[in-house]
């Protein structure tokens, strides 16, 4: 299983703050692509993904029990 | 000293105890950086903001552009926190200080922090207007990532 | 508010007080530079300072700091404290809070404001070290004036 | 009479913080000469003089009740 966390107007898209997926192995690009088929979540072109609290790659690979989060970009400070 | 220099909290920040942090025998130079809740943005007037975090890589995250400015600036020393939740007009958002033995670097290095904070740590802000609200991305407008993730700093 | 803006003043200075003189709905971005009495300069320890002013003249020029940031940079708002008096290591020499709508201007308006206070403002610097003391002159070594004052900031 | 007002090593080579003197007018160069001669204040040549509260020329002229200041080079900040 794989925690994906949302934040920000994803988190109000999706009307929750946490997706569970059950899935063997997957890239980061598989990840967003299954996002954006399977949840109404937009575009997640300008999504970044961050896997186990690190930026990840589109060919980086997710494994069961990582923490995956979708970063849109930020607006700190 | 158990106190944490990179920080996400939830009350008000304190302007002198950030600095504090980071004022030392050998280090004549702090500069300070308040980040404020603007009235009015391009003309648009804002009644409240509202910050929302990922908080434990926002604070990995601050942590990581301590580090960038001790790799650029020799000697520097850095705290920031950074306010999440609803906050009010002129209410504190972030306080970045950075202390350093030559004054210019202090500048320099401070400046740095507030652009990677933008760039990097997973912070994002719901701006309430009187007409509605929105999630604001991007401030920086570089949502292009060629390497799918924020440019590396250092 | 009948507070001033720019002074000299002999007790310890609040970084907080002296930031919130120029908080401002409008500005989203403050900096403030804290100067404190660094224990070593080129390797020479420093016991205490004494500093000692012009005082009326002194503000004079801290306003008239103020008002050439007014003209350099738009909608800037300053406030400068220096202390005078004993001073002990670490303890803070100079505040200067800057507030402007624009986060890269409170920045450069900052640093302009210590450059000219080390250029105008009658302001001396005595250390006490281990083995004697000296009155410190001229910390940005340019001690020939070519036309017999400061260069003109503006 | 001109007050003048002596900061830093040269209140303490002079000994006091405030010199008078007996003059009708004067240049800014002129005064700086007397001083040096008069009293023993060592080189002027990096002095900078105010005349009530203002940076003044070499050639200002000094009126009887001005209030001068030597203003060696600042070291505040």
């Amino acid at each position: 299983m794989i925690k994906v966390l949302l934040f920000a107007h994803l988190q109000e898209k999706a009307g929750r703050d946490i997706l569970q997926i059950e899935d063997s192995s997957l890239t980061v690009k598989e990840l967003k692509k299954m996002m954006e088929t399977n949840y109404e979540l937009g575009s997640l072109e300008h999504v970044m993904v961050a896997v186990n609290e690190e930026y990840a790659l589109d060919q980086d690979t997710i494994q069961p029990g990582d923490v995956v989060a979708l970063i849109p970009p930020v607006s700190g400070g | 000293m158990n106190e944490s220099l990179f920080e996400i909290v939830k009350d008000p920040i304190s302007i002198e105890k950030i600095t504090n942090k980071v004022i030392r025998n050998e280090a004549g130079a702090i500069t300070t950086f308040v980040g404020t809740v603007r009235e009015f943005t391009y003309g648009k007037r804002t009644i409240s903001l509202e910050y929302q975090a990922y908080e434990k890589m926002a604070v990995k995250m601050l942590e990581q552009i301590g580090k960038e400015i001790n790799d650029k600036w020799n000697g520097a020393k850095v705290a920031i926190s950074h306010r999440i939740g609803k906050l009010e007009i002129s209410e504190i958002a972030v306080v970045i200080a950075v202390s350093t033995p030559h004054r210019k670097d202090a500048y320099e290095a401070n400046e740095y922090a507030i652009e990677r904070i933008k760039q990097i740590v997973p912070i994002w802000k719901k701006e309430v207007w009187e007409d509605g609200e929105s999630w604001i991305g991007d401030q920086l407008e570089k949502t292009y990532y060629p390497e799918g993730k924020p440019i590396k700093g250092v």
